[in-house]
């Protein structure tokens, strides 16, 4: 079906890519695998028609293409579900659906084919929460995923693209997506399939390519190969203990931040307390309200009922100057300043309230392994984990008492995300106090000294270091299971 | 001077300019002569000069040189009358005065119990619609201060059969207006200038002529009777130079041309608002101002007066502002009015300077507004 | 910095084209002539800047120089004793229009290409009414030695110059390109975005202010002194390289960007590319500049803060 | 009470209305208390008015939908309004090669902004004041006053009427019907706002956003063209500065922004933008009635403009928050 030899690429003179080899079958899920910067995504956006190769051919079904636009690899049957969102949020389900394939009626667009259709592919999916005229700017981050899955089955294609489709929904919606990739499956499409969690790896793939640095390392049949077997090909090491050890109970100190009865639109009466020294999980379904719990204590999205202590803040400001930190989810977007340096975004917290102590930054990012840490580069040059190291060291140079993560290892792979685990811990150790938001809960169970569950924007319940998955899940999802 | 109409500033960029030499047609001589060069006109204007003008001699914007009268009896009805006017814009000093010097004017005149005047900020189509507009609001006679001669004449053709049309200042490609007044116009300006130089500066001596831009018909025929002039002297033009009227490219341009020359012995210039722009730049430079042709405008007489220089002022008097209310007045009741109404158009020299530089009246103000004996005069000219 | 490099290169050849046509250029007095002439339009790209870089724009400069030199003439009306005071009215206006538009823009969200448009109107129109139309009154002689005196107007452009690259170098600077480049981020670092932006407008106000005392005092009241500089100075921040949008570019390319435009104007008349086809040449110049430019780079939406 | 002028003005295009209606009530209520009438010749001049820069305005409603802007407009409307009454040159018998050829040379500026803003990929502003410029040159190098003229019958276009109607409206309501359809029925209308929404997406899509941009401007572009013609046979000739005067170019912007349509794209319509010029000649026709100094009116459009989109960015915020 599909096979793509020697494909090599530069971007400003840099290799991204050099003689990758991929294929795929019929009927197949094949899954990409590699660190971040791998090149997966340059990759799948060559087939894709979004970048052209400089060296390499792409052959489908037989026959040898190359794209100049996207939508000659649509015409040829390639659909692709971006890494990043990929919708126009002032426009319709359906418009965005079709975008670019507007079905039409004497010349004219047929708005009643567009919506017929798209209600259908909703209908498939099981879908009933939104509809084909809704706009896409008033669903919710999981929502919109399903439109954009709804956006490539609409291509009638025969290669379906589906790069980290995960990364923003929660376990049930995993499982839709399964089900669904199997229908694919049955009706011989192949499936290439990106994801850092090696679990829907093993979940779904038939086969596993792995690049690492640009370049083919192996393909192998998933069930020939074991985590640990794929980790290592993929880091070029053995990656001795996923998580580092959690705090042992006197190294948990004072109090540093206390919620009671705290609540805004979206949350409500929260108790939490957060010490000196300790990193607390955050667990809950997608829109269950963790987010809004990092932004609320940070003071983005404040509080405007109930008890913080010690100070209660009411803008990003106050946040910052009473000592808290947030690492934002989406680092791209709401985490750095692209076209700046290293060292600027490094500085950006201590330079927007006139913090004094700067003379430090190379040692910090020397602490938190940026490498190699050039501070000149400009962060958009950088691979994801390097990119959310700076982000870490930009809240290192004013010495936090609290820090937030949401999502701190979203997108970003295993080395980097082991890298990111130490360093998380190391600061707990120094005495900052550490909240922690994760879809992942292999990582929230490993990482937290405790679990905090929310669901529907109040505490769900509290769960001790070491519980299992099932335990949050059930916490997590209550509701649903009652009702 | 009139300047001509110039975009809204949203024009982008007319940039300061800066020229050390000039362009080649200019170094070549004053080059050929523009389409808007008509012979008889520029004869007809140069006789007129001296010509006496018939009327009032203490008041020259009732004065008219070589009037044929036309009659207009059939316009004649009886008072209070409206009055309308169609404004080309109020967008520089010189029509800022005219503009004044105008509405006192009306009040003069206790028959006029309505005035309605419109401003087209200076857009033809938006004086096209002022005046289909004002024929419908029930004057007895329209006034016209065109924005462009050629695109208003459809307009001006329009109203003729509806309502008296009185046009004046620039004209329209039409007869139908029961008269068009102005002043003798540009060749007369334009040649005052030029003969005043060939006069006092030497042959051989260098001039530089200073235009505001090209394709305006009041500022060509300036230039025109200039450079005929100019061809028959023993002068040499060094150099023609547009400076859109904006002081800060005058002096630079001047400057330039100082650095480049050395010694420049007379300075011509269509238009007087950039007269003094153009003396600082000598002043600057730590030469001697040479012979200079400016305007009757305050700053320009001051210096003048104050430097002790050597110069002349053509005028293109704002005093035939009040002239077309007078105009429609006479038609309204029947009184005869030239069909061409050619106004006198002194000019400042040395000796009569005295009399028109007035203490205490605003830089930008025009020496021949004819307004000293107004009611208003002179705080609503902004004098003290 | 380095994005920066082919302007110099651009500025160098084109002065040494101009000292080739007239040798006068490279005497202290010419080149003196030539500082104190694109000193204006410098200190409006150093202003124009500012805003730029933190994702805005301002229009509303070349009606603000109108407004100042008109106000000036106004209030000091010959008078001597008024300069100093009238001087500092002129700040204080330059500083209060650009803390308007920051404000308009940054409380009231209408993208800065509206509120300067607005502001640009509603300038030009209060000015004119208040004195009918037409400039009234006089400039002092100490007000024009600013403008008029050539070693003024180098000595301020020099202090612009130097104030603006110590500005980009402290905090203010560096979070400014920062909120230009990614608002949300520099927001949730604790920077006071709006402040930045506001703090920006002021800046180019202050320019323009500046601006107007220079130009007023080199030529006198007229009332065209300001007419197009806005675009004349977002030209020379462009042609400077930095990107419409926000967060790229450094302050001295954009200032070298204004000698550049001004050193092109000189040239083209040196060479008698005066008047018509002046402008096309200097449109062509600006596209080409533009485009080598940003062809390596992605194109750039044109609204800079889409919030 | 509030929630009820929230609800109305949460539709800029409604707003917008709703702004022109009371507009129309305080001006007409003006004019009587200062003795004057609002007839129907009025609401004829407001038609007739807004003619030239309702069309120009739909073409920049296009390109700013796009994500683009023009400012090269009003430049391009001189120029067009010279070609075409030189090419008449007062005989009938050559209106329609001088249409032909005023259309095409309006389409091939449009293919030059388009084509320099996407391939070079230089910013629209920079681009479009880039062409502006050239324009100027040529318009200041070709020609130095009015020139050519219109035949008498061509006149017909700016000064006839139908009925009450001036068929320069009728005109302008056509080119408005046609943009409308364009934008709400067909493909290329989807795409425009998905490019001027989103680029990437649009692209990433399968759409071949260079493409949309340069038909965006090439109708933009058109529709100055087709300004420009209206204004020569208004002028019955050709002027090279008609269409700086009328500042078509920041004019037809501002009021494409008060009829709703964001300046970033990809949000608002051709309706929203009748209204804003509408709004804007009523408040024109408002202020002649009542011989307003032309100073004050500046301020007057100045703060509306601003005032309006406030109001808009204000409703759009809320929803974000
Ligand atoms: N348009 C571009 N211009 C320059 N460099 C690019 C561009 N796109 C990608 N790169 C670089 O190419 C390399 C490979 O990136 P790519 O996005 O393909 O990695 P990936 O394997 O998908 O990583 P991730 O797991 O983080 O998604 C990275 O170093 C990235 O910075
Ligand atoms: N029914 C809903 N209506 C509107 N918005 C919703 C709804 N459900 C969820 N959301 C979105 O989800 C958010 C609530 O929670 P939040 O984003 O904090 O969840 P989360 O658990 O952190 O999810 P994520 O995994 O995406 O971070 C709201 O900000 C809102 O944007
Ligand atoms: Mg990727
Ligand atoms: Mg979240």
């Amino acid at each position: 079906m599909l096979r793509m030899t020697g494909i090599g690429k530069s971007f400003l003179g840099i290799r991204v890519l050099r003689g990758i080899d991929l294929s795929a079958n019929a009927g197949e899920v094949h899954a990409v695998v590699g660190e971040n910067g791998a090149g997966k995504s340059t990759l799948m956006k060559i087939l894709a028609g979004v970048h052209q190769p400089d060296e390499g051919t792409v052959e489908i079904g037989g026959t040898t293409r190359s794209f100049a636009h996207p939508v000659e690899a649509q015409r040829a049957g390639v659909a692709i579900i971006y890494q990043e969102f990929n919708l126009l949020p002032e426009r319709s389900v359906a418009d965005n659906v079709f975008l670019g394939r507007e079905p039409t009626r004497r010349g004219l667009v047929d708005r009643a084919a567009m919506e017929e259709a798209t209600a259908r592919l909703l209908d498939e999916l099981d879908e009933h929460g939104f509809g084909p005229r809704d706009l896409v700017k008033d669903l919710s981050v999981a929502q919109q995923q399903v439109v954009e899955i709804v956006k490539a089955l609409s291509v009638d294609a025969r290669i379906v693209v589906m790069d980290e489709p995960t990364a923003a929904l929660a376990e049930h919606e995993v499982e839709l997506l399964y089900r669904l990739i199997r229908r694919l499956q049955g009706r011989g499409i192949a499936v290439l399939y990106i994801s850092h969690r090696l679990r829907e790896v093993f979940d779904l793939a038939d086969r596993v390519t792995v690049l690492k640095d640009g370049a083919h390392v192996a393909t192998v049949p998933a069930a020939d190969v074991t985590t640990a077997e794929l980790v290592k090909m993929m880091v070029g090491r053995e990656l001795d203990a996923y998580f580092p050890p959690r705090a042992d109970a006197s190294a948990v100190g004072e109090v540093r931040l206390t919620l009671a009865q705290a609540g805004n639109a979206k949350l409500d009466g929260i108790d939490l307390e957060l010490r000196a020294g300790e990193i607390v999980g955050v667990a809950g379904l997608q829109g269950s309200g963790r987010s809004s719990l990092a932004k609320a204590i940070f003071g983005a999205e404040p509080f405007t009922r109930g008890e913080m202590t010690p100070v209660r803040p009411a803008s990003v400001r106050e946040g910052v100057a009473a000592g808290i930190g947030l690492v934002t989810e989406d680092r791209k977007a709401e985490g750095l300043a692209l076209n700046q340096p290293v060292r600027d975004n490094a500085l950006l917290v201590a330079r927007a309230i006139g913090h004094r102590s700067r003379t430090a930054v190379s040692d910090l990012l020397r602490r938190v392994q940026l490498s190699p840490p050039r501070e000149e580069t400009e962060v958009k040059y950088l691979s994801g984990g390097n990119q959310q190291k700076v982000v870490l060291a930009k809240w290192l140079t004013v010495a936090p008492k609290v820090l937030l993560f949401d999502e701190p290892t979203r997108g970003v792979d295993v080395g980097a995300k082991a890298a990111i685990h130490d360093l998380m811990r190391e600061i707990a150790g120094a005495g900052t106090a550490i909240l922690m938001i994760s879809s992942e809960l292999p990582e929230l169970i490993g990482m937290s000294d405790r679990i905090v569950v929310l669901r529907d924007g109040r505490v769900a319940g509290h769960l001790p270091a070491g519980a299992t998955e099932e335990a949050v899940m059930a916490l997590a999802a209550a509701d649903e299971a009652a009702a | 001077s009139d300047l001509p109409p110039t975009g809204a500033s949203a024009q982008p960029s007319a940039a300061p300019a800066t020229s050390a030499a000039a362009s080649e047609a200019a170094s070549a001589g004053t080059g050929e002569q523009s389409d808007f060069f008509v012979q008889a006109d520029y004869d007809a204007q140069l006789a007129m000069r001296t010509q006496t003008a018939e009327g009032p001699g203490d008041k020259p914007w009732e004065q008219a040189i070589a009037p044929q009268m036309v009659d207009t009896a059939k316009y004649k009805k009886d008072g209070p009358y409206h009055l309308c006017f169609s404004n080309a814009a109020v967008n520089n000093p010189w029509r800022q005065v005219g503009w004044t010097t105008m509405q006192e004017e009306v009040a003069l005149h206790k028959e006029i119990k309505e005035f309605t005047a419109l401003d087209a900020e200076g857009k033809d189509d938006k004086q096209i619609s002022d005046i289909a507009e004002l024929q419908s609001k029930g004057c007895d006679a329209l006034i016209i201060s065109p924005n462009t001669t050629a695109t208003l004449t459809p307009a001006v053709s329009g109203a003729c059969p509806e309502v008296p049309v009185i046009v004046f200042d620039r004209g329209v490609e039409t007869d139908c207006p029961v008269t068009f007044i102005k002043p003798i116009g540009g060749y007369a300006f334009g040649a005052d200038g030029a003969e005043f130089l060939i006069e006092k500066v030497p042959a051989g001596g260098k001039i530089l002529a200073l235009r505001i831009l090209p394709g305006v018909d009041v500022l060509e025929t300036r230039w025109s009777a200039a450079k005929v002039a100019f061809d028959k002297s023993q002068l040499q033009v060094i150099g023609v130079e547009f400076t859109d009227g904006d002081a800060a490219k005058t002096k630079s341009i001047v400057s330039d041309y100082i650095a480049r020359h050395g010694k420049i012995d007379g300075v011509w210039m269509d238009a007087g608002a950039t007269a003094v722009a153009a003396i600082e730049a000598f002043e600057d430079a730590g030469v001697p101002v040479p012979a200079f042709v400016g305007e009757d405008q305050q700053d320009f007489l001051q210096k003048w007066k104050d430097g002790n220089l050597t110069a002349v002022a053509p005028t293109y008097p704002t005093y035939q502002w009040r002239t077309p209310i007078i105009a429609a007045l006479k038609i309204l009741k029947g009184e005869e009015v030239p069909k061409m109404w050619n106004l006198p158009q002194p000019k400042i020299t040395q000796e009569n300077l005295g009399t028109y530089l007035q203490p205490n009246m605003p830089l930008l103000h025009y020496a021949l507004c004819g307004c000293e004996s107004m009611p208003g005069f002179p705080g609503k000219w902004g004098g003290k | 910095m380095k994005r920066a490099i082919p302007i110099f290169v651009v500025l160098a050849g084109l002065l040494v084209a101009i000292a080739a046509a007239n040798p006068f250029f490279l005497e202290p007095a010419g080149f003196l002539a030539f500082l104190k002439r694109v000193a204006p339009l410098a200190i409006l790209a150093a202003g124009q800047y500012f805003v730029i870089v933190s994702g805005e724009f301002d229009l509303s400069v070349g009606s603000l120089v109108t407004v100042e030199v008109v106000v000036a003439a106004r209030l000091i009306d010959g008078d001597e004793a008024m300069t100093w005071p009238v001087l500092a009215l002129l700040v204080v206006i330059g500083l209060l229009v650009g803390l308007v538009n920051g404000l308009v823009t940054t409380r009231l969200r209408v993208p800065s290409f509206i509120t300067t448009l607005g502001a640009m109107l509603i300038l030009s129109g209060a000015v004119f009414l208040w004195t009918g139309g037409a400039p009234r009154g006089a400039l002092s002689q100490g007000f024009r030695v600013f403008g008029r005196e050539g070693v003024w107007a180098v000595a301020i452009l020099a202090v612009v110059v130097v104030a603006a690259v110590l500005l980009m170098r402290a905090d203010f600077g560096r979070t400014l390109v920062a909120a230009g480049d990614n608002e949300k981020a520099a927001r949730l670092s604790g920077v006071r975005v709006d402040r930045v932006r506001v703090f920006a407008f002021m800046l180019s106000g202050l320019s323009a202010a500046v601006a107007g005392i220079l130009l007023g005092g080199f030529a006198g009241v007229s009332a065209q002194v300001g007419q197009s500089l806005e675009f004349q100075a977002i030209t020379a921040v462009v042609l400077g390289g930095v990107v419409l949008g926000g967060g790229r570019g450094h302050v001295v390319a954009a200032i070298a960007g204004a000698f550049t435009l001004e050193a092109l104007f000189t040239l083209l008349n040196l060479h008698g590319i005066s008047g018509a086809l002046e402008y096309a040449v200097q449109g062509v110049i600006i596209i080409a500049a533009v485009a080598v430019g940003g062809l390596r780079l992605p194109a750039l939406r044109l609204t800079p803060s889409k919030v | 009470m509030t929630g009820r002028v929230v609800a109305l003005v949460a539709n800029p295009t409604r707003a917008v209305y709703a702004a022109l209606i009371a507009t129309l009530a305080i001006g007409w209520a003006l004019v009587a208390f200062d003795g004057g009438t609002f007839t129907l010749n009025d609401l004829v001049g407001i038609q007739q008015r807004s003619a030239a820069l309702g069309i120009v305005a739909i073409g920049q409603t296009l390109a700013i939908l796009a994500g683009s802007l023009d400012l090269s407009v009003a430049y391009l409307i001189s120029l067009v309004s010279l070609v075409a009454a030189e090419t008449m040159a007062g005989q009938s018998s050559n209106i329609l090669t001088a249409v032909v050829v005023a259309l095409g040379v309006s389409a091939l500026v449009g293919l030059v902004n388009g084509v320099v803003i996407t391939k070079l990929k230089v910013h629209a502003f920079i681009a479009t004041l880039g062409v502006a410029l050239v324009i100027r040159g040529v318009l200041d190098h070709l020609y130095d006053g009015p020139a050519g003229r219109v035949p008498v019958e061509f006149q017909q276009l700016g000064y006839s009427r139908v009925g009450p109607v001036p068929v320069a409206a009728i005109l302008w309501a056509a080119v408005a019907v046609g943009v409308w359809f364009l934008l709400r029925r067909t493909r290329f209308g989807n795409r425009v706002y998905a490019v001027g929404g989103d680029v990437e997406v649009a692209r990433l899509s399968g759409v071949r956003t260079d493409r949309v941009v340069i038909a965006a401007h090439v109708l933009c572009s058109l529709c100055a063209g087709v300004a420009g013609l209206l204004l020569a046979s208004r002028l019955g000739a050709g002027a090279p500065t008609v269409g700086t005067d009328g500042g078509y170019d920041l004019e037809s912007i501002a009021a494409v922004v008060l009829g709703g349509t964001a300046l970033a794209g990809g949000r608002g319509g051709v309706a929203g933008t009748v209204g804003g010029v509408l709004l804007l000649a009523v408040l024109d026709s408002v202020f002649n009635q009542l011989e307003v100094n032309s100073f004050f009116k500046d301020v007057v459009r100045g703060v509306v403009i601003v005032v309006a989109v406030a109001v808009y960015a204000r409703r759009t915020g809320r929803r974000a928050s």
